[in-house]
């Protein structure tokens, strides 16, 4: 047994210790901070499993972003969990332990007894690299082969949006979303708060440019530009914008909509819808990928800070 | 009955754009509606329902003209690298179907969510989830890729799911809440079974893998958790612990589209794996197994909907029942070489999924109205809607008989296919269920009508007048759904020569007539009715024949909902699903 | 050379594993939040600091290695400020008290 | 023992974990928690997938990396959303149950905003 393998072992142990951890201890509170440190050390299995640009990803939205939404629930939550819930009874917890791990067992047997004639995609996206002049493979999936799904994605974000401002009290409606953070302005808050943010959106943007050729893209470099965003609003620099601001909704659509206008454009004048010419492909992902990381960074920005609660000064 | 021919699916076919633009239409919508914003959600709304129906007709059209199914290919890049987009005879008719179930919801909704000249927070929710809603289906219905059609299902729910608490009350933000989580355990289940499928065969794509799905314990795992996810999504019994609420709950016309359209997304799903990706795995067995669920919802949903006292939660466990009736074709669709054939059972089965989106829609809209007006739904003070609101009580009477399966209706026509191929295959006890809903639908519909034709018995309203159109809306849709069984399906659906819709004679009547009789005498058994106060002496006479049947009756159905409670438990759902997975995985095994 | 870039690259990461090691068991051991927070922070700055030095030769180029100790400068701002946060809310809890 | 199969068994583990979790929490939060820990692992199955599908330039398949962001994205939106809700609840009834009878007195804001 390699050093590699120990490690491996030792690496998933200690991520599902931490995922029983998480299920099972008593405060909501610790539970979190439980599947923060796991969402991390998911990633470093990823990178282990030679995929870059997921531990990437995992590492700044679900490990990250996840983190500070579910830790904020948890702390405005914290009066709730006092409250009596009804527990499920023995019967109950044995009988869902029970089916739990006979699906896990089904499925740990399938993937084990996969068969050996492996089949893969790997060298067909490699081959077709030429068509949009990248050499990121997963990039090249997620820009050209599977675009319609990238698209998709973009509007699954987008009513992500319309659905967590429709809890919105009625009065609130167009006014800013989350609770307005106050802050020392000469504490360690808003010192890091304007100490960060330039050096992140540099690492940002790098990440984002580097994800052409190499593990990155949009959807990390985005996430770490909507966390730059959102240490300046908890500093109480800024404020979350009013959801009625037009510029924040342009802002919100012009990921999605680029990538329509050019997917249409490829039908009407190219191949085919989500189509790029050859020549053009290389300089029309990078502008749909531009304007994706900023509707991204948004989005996420967003989404963390919740529905409108206050009503915009006018 | 996607062609299995090579050539076809590794090209565009001609007209193939009319699917990009059926699902873009909607996309482009959503992102100018939510730019816009402020009065004109609404009407980016009107201007894009219009050209979205019109491309729906195109496909329509344009399908049987060609050879085969429509193919267009994203980005020019055939799967497996690249993502189909395909359309069938089903795809046709569920886009047809989606498209005027919009139409009428959004004339019906025009004037109860009608913007200001500030924006407010409901109509701009509401316009632009409809679309959504709208989108995410027609992905769902041409999708020719596994994942593609998981992201579109995911796009399906977050789209729903605000409906559902749109009104914002504690109750429904509650539904809202059982309902996403429901949802998302089915949808992860759904991504599981892909994630298999792709380590066995190395695509997603539909066509590609009926090629290649073979008898293998890992496609045994995916099929099994893929379907028992979509059934959670589809709430078919017992996983049913979020509809009710949700669809009660929810504005008339969120409810209209969440019980006619939302859940025909996933039931399409479950129908695309079974007979496109993998018709030689489920085995009898397993179709046995997905039919009886369909039964027991049948029998559970309608007897819970008797028992209701609000309109709406009846109307919702209505649609309980109804989505049980749709499974029942699963056992009747094997040929001979013991895999499921898209003959006529799987006609049968599309026909009623595409009457009972429309009679249900139109039931709700009906509802919907009857609710504005009287202020309140509870179905013993319905009296003198029918005064009211003449049209909308007729809306409900034509979309109630057309769920019965009265003749025309598409559901009688789907209900004679079934009974066909249940008698060519002997399975007689499907026979029975088919003709049991029909009963139970007529027992309902009648216990309501009964009430709303009452004549009042107070003279105040609570309520406002509803608006003219939207009545005309849900009538339409009812007689729409009425007049399907007349329609030319041989194009689309294969149904064999000679079908019965045109035949009228002494026999098709007393078909009719079974499910209103057996309706009435099932409404009062296990209906809520009290005789009325100082009751003529025949009424006596009727109490003394039924009273003790009707105690009895009564009393089972007093145990069917409080066994209903305990299923609507959240951990007790789990456990059913996971069992069910489990169970689905044992009987796919097994085949004859 | 290259010997001894690996006997400085094993020493200090060592050491800085050391440091981690020592770090969490005060982090669990302690009792209360300031003694925590003063466990935590070696980890962090002497442990962190330790492991990229150790690293350093080993990176391939002045980019990487750049790349190395900016890693460290961010851990070591983003360690100072959150300590300084948590000891603060600390201090008002205890206050509140 | 390869990395496919230690983190193909890890896997399976966490969506057997997730599973259990989203059953028996009682708390919405808790049942978010665990969602979040099955589709972990899910996407884990994803990655170890794609490794098996290593090919000689690439250490990981592409195409289940690429579903695998799509759906890591989606499923921090799902997250999103349902924390909302959760919120939003806990504001108007001043409880998260989920069940249909809610504690008596728990809902007090029937008029409310």
């Amino acid at each position: 047994m390699s050093i590699a393998t120990i490690f491996e072992i030792v690496l998933a142990a200690v991520v599902l210790g931490l995922g029983i951890w998480t299920t099972a201890v008593r405060e909501t509170y610790s539970a979190t901070v439980g599947f923060v440190a796991y969402g991390l050390l998911v990633a470093l299995i990823w990178v282990r499993l030679d995929a870059v640009d997921v531990a990437l990803t995992e590492a700044a939205i679900g490990g990250g972003l996840g983190g500070v939404l579910l830790l904020g629930a948890a702390a405005r939550l914290r009066n709730a969990e006092l409250m009596v819930t009804e527990t499920p009874g023995k019967v109950t917890r044995v009988s869902a332990a029970a089916l739990s791990v006979l699906i896990a067992t089904a499925l740990a047997g399938a993937v084990l007894l996969l068969p050996d004639s492996v089949s893969t995609l790997a060298p067909t996206v490699v081959a077709h690299a030429w068509a949009t002049g990248l050499t990121n493979p997963v990039t090249n999936v997620l820009m050209a082969f599977r675009a319609m799904d990238t698209m998709l994605e973009k509007v699954v974000l987008l009513l992500a949006i319309v659905g967590v401002w429709s809890l919105a009290p009625d009065s609130a409606w167009g006014g800013h979303p989350g609770p307005r953070h106050q802050a020392d302005p000469n504490g360690v808050l808003a010192f890091l708060a304007r100490l960060l943010p330039p050096i992140g959106i540099v690492v940002g943007i790098y990440i984002f440019w580097t994800g052409a050729n190499h593990p990155g893209g949009a959807f990390q470099g985005g996430a770490i530009l909507a966390s730059m965003w959102l240490l300046a609003i908890m500093a109480g620099l800024t404020d979350t914008p009013p959801v009625r601001s037009r510029r924040l909704r342009f802002i919100l659509v012009a990921g999605p909509g680029l990538f329509l206008i050019v997917g249409l454009g490829g039908l009407c004048f190219g191949a085919a819808f989500l189509a790029y010419p050859p020549a053009l492909a290389k300089p029309l992902i990078l502008g749909i990928e531009i304007a994706m990381i900023l509707t991204i960074a948004t989005t996420l920005g967003l989404l963390l800070a919740g529905a409108p609660e206050r009503s915009a000064k006018r | 009955m996607l062609a299995p021919s090579p050539t076809l699916d590794a090209t565009t076919t001609t007209g193939g754009f009319l699917l990009v633009l059926s699902i873009v239409v909607p996309v482009a919508g959503i992102l100018l509606a939510f730019v816009l914003g402020d009065r004109y959600v609404r009407l980016v709304a009107f201007a894009v329902i219009p050209i979205g129906s019109a491309i729906a007709v195109a496909i329509l059209v344009a399908l049987p003209q060609g050879n085969g199914p429509l193919v267009y290919l994203l980005g020019d890049w055939p799967p497996p690298l690249g993502i189909a987009l395909r359309a069938d005879g089903l795809s046709a008719v569920m886009l047809a179907a989606a498209a005027a179930v919009i139409c009428a919801v959004a004339v019906f909704a025009a004037a109860d969510f009608s913007p200001a000249t500030t924006e407010t927070r409901a109509p701009f929710v509401f316009w632009i989830l409809l679309l959504a809603i709208w989108g995410a289906l027609n992905t769902i219905f041409l999708g020719g890729d596994l994942f593609t059609l998981y992201v579109a299902l995911e796009l399906l729910t977050f789209a729903a799911v605000p409906l559902v608490s749109l009104e914002g009350r504690a109750e429904t933000l509650r539904a809202a809440m059982r309902y996403l989580l429901f949802a998302l355990l089915g949808s992860v289940l759904y991504l599981l079974g892909t994630a298999l499928l792709y380590g066995l065969h190395g695509t997603l794509d539909i066509v590609l893998l009926s090629r290649r799905v073979s008898l293998e314990p890992a496609a045994l795992v995916a099929a099994a958790l893929m379907t028992t996810g979509l059934l959670a999504k589809t709430a078919l019994f017992p996983l049913h612990l979020w509809l009710p609420p949700a669809h009660a709950g929810a504005p008339s016309a969120a409810s209209a589209i969440l019980s006619g359209l939302v859940v025909k997304g996933s039931f399409f799903i479950v129908v695309r794996l079974w007979f496109n990706v993998m018709p030689g795995l489920p085995g009898f067995a397993a179709a046995q197994l997905i039919a009886a669920l369909g039964g027991a919802a049948i029998v559970f949903g309608s007897v819970v909907a008797l028992r209701q006292e609000r309109l709406k939660l009846l109307i919702a466990y209505s649609t309980l029942a109804q989505i049980g009736y749709l499974f029942l074709m699963f056992p009747l669709a094997f040929g001979a070489s013991g895999r499921l054939e898209s003959g006529d059972a799987l006609a049968g089965g599309l026909l009623q999924a595409v009457s009972h989106a429309t009679a249900k829609a139109a039931m709700f809209l009906a509802a919907g109205s009857i609710y504005a007006t009287l202020g309140q739904d509870r179905i013993p003070g319905l009296g003198g809607a029918g005064r009211m609101v003449p049209i909308s009580v007729l809306a409900f009477a034509l979309s109630g008989l057309a769920l019965m399966g009265l003749p025309p209706g598409g559901a009688y026509l789907a209900k004679e296919l079934l009974l066909q191929a249940a008698a060519e295959q002997g399975q007689w006890w499907w026979a029975v269920l088919l003709q049991a809903g029909g009963i139970f639908t007529g027992a309902y519909v009648l216990l309501v009508l009964t009430y709303a034709m009452a004549p009042a018995d107070r003279q105040t309203t609570l309520g406002r007048a509803a608006p003219r159109m939207g009545e005309m809306a849900a009538l339409a849709l009812a007689l729409c759904s009425l007049l399907l069984g007349l329609m030319p399906w041989g194009a689309y659906l294969s149904i064999p020569h000679g079908d019965a819709s045109d035949k009228f004679d002494l026999a098709t009547i007393s078909k009719a007539l079974a499910p209103l009789l057996g309706g009435t005498v099932v409404a009062i058994l296990l209906g809520r009715w009290e005789p009325p106060l100082g009751y003529p002496s025949r009424w006596t006479a009727l109490l003394v024949a039924v009273g003790p049947v009707r105690r009895a009756a009564l009393a089972l159905s007093a145990l069917v909902e409080r066994g209903d409670k305990v299923l609507r438990w959240w951990p007790t759902a789990c456990i059913c699903l996971l069992s069910l997975a489990a169970l689905f995985a044992a009987s796919m095994r097994v085949a004859f | 050379m290259s010997l001894a870039c690996d006997i400085i690259t094993i020493a200090a990461v060592s050491a800085g594993a050391f440091f981690f090691l020592a770090g969490t068991v005060g982090l669990l051991r302690f009792p209360d939040t300031l003694t925590r927070l003063h466990a935590l922070t070696k980890a962090d700055n002497l442990g962190l600091g330790l492991v990229v030095l150790g690293l350093l030769p080993q990176a391939g180029s002045l980019r990487d290695g750049l790349k190395l100790v900016s890693i460290w400068l961010l851990g070591l701002l983003a360690g100072a400020t959150v300590s300084q946060l948590i000891a603060r809310t600390a201090r008002q809890g205890e206050a509140a008290k | 023992m390869s990395a496919v199969t230690v983190f193909g068994l890890c896997a399976a583990a966490a969506v057997g974990l997730g599973l259990y979790g989203l059953i028996t929490n009682p708390q919405p939060l808790r049942k978010i928690i665990a969602f979040n820990l099955l589709g972990s692992g899910v996407f884990l199955l994803f990655g170890v997938v794609g490794r098996r599908g290593a090919a000689a330039s690439i250490g990981n398949d592409p195409v289940p990396q690429a579903l695998v962001i799509t759906g890591v994205v989606v499923a921090f939106s799902a997250t999103a959303l349902a924390i909302a809700l959760v919120l939003r609840l806990f504001q108007k009834a001043g409880s998260t149950t989920l069940s249909d009878d809610a504690p008596p007195g728990a809902d007090p804001s029937l008029p409310g905003g």
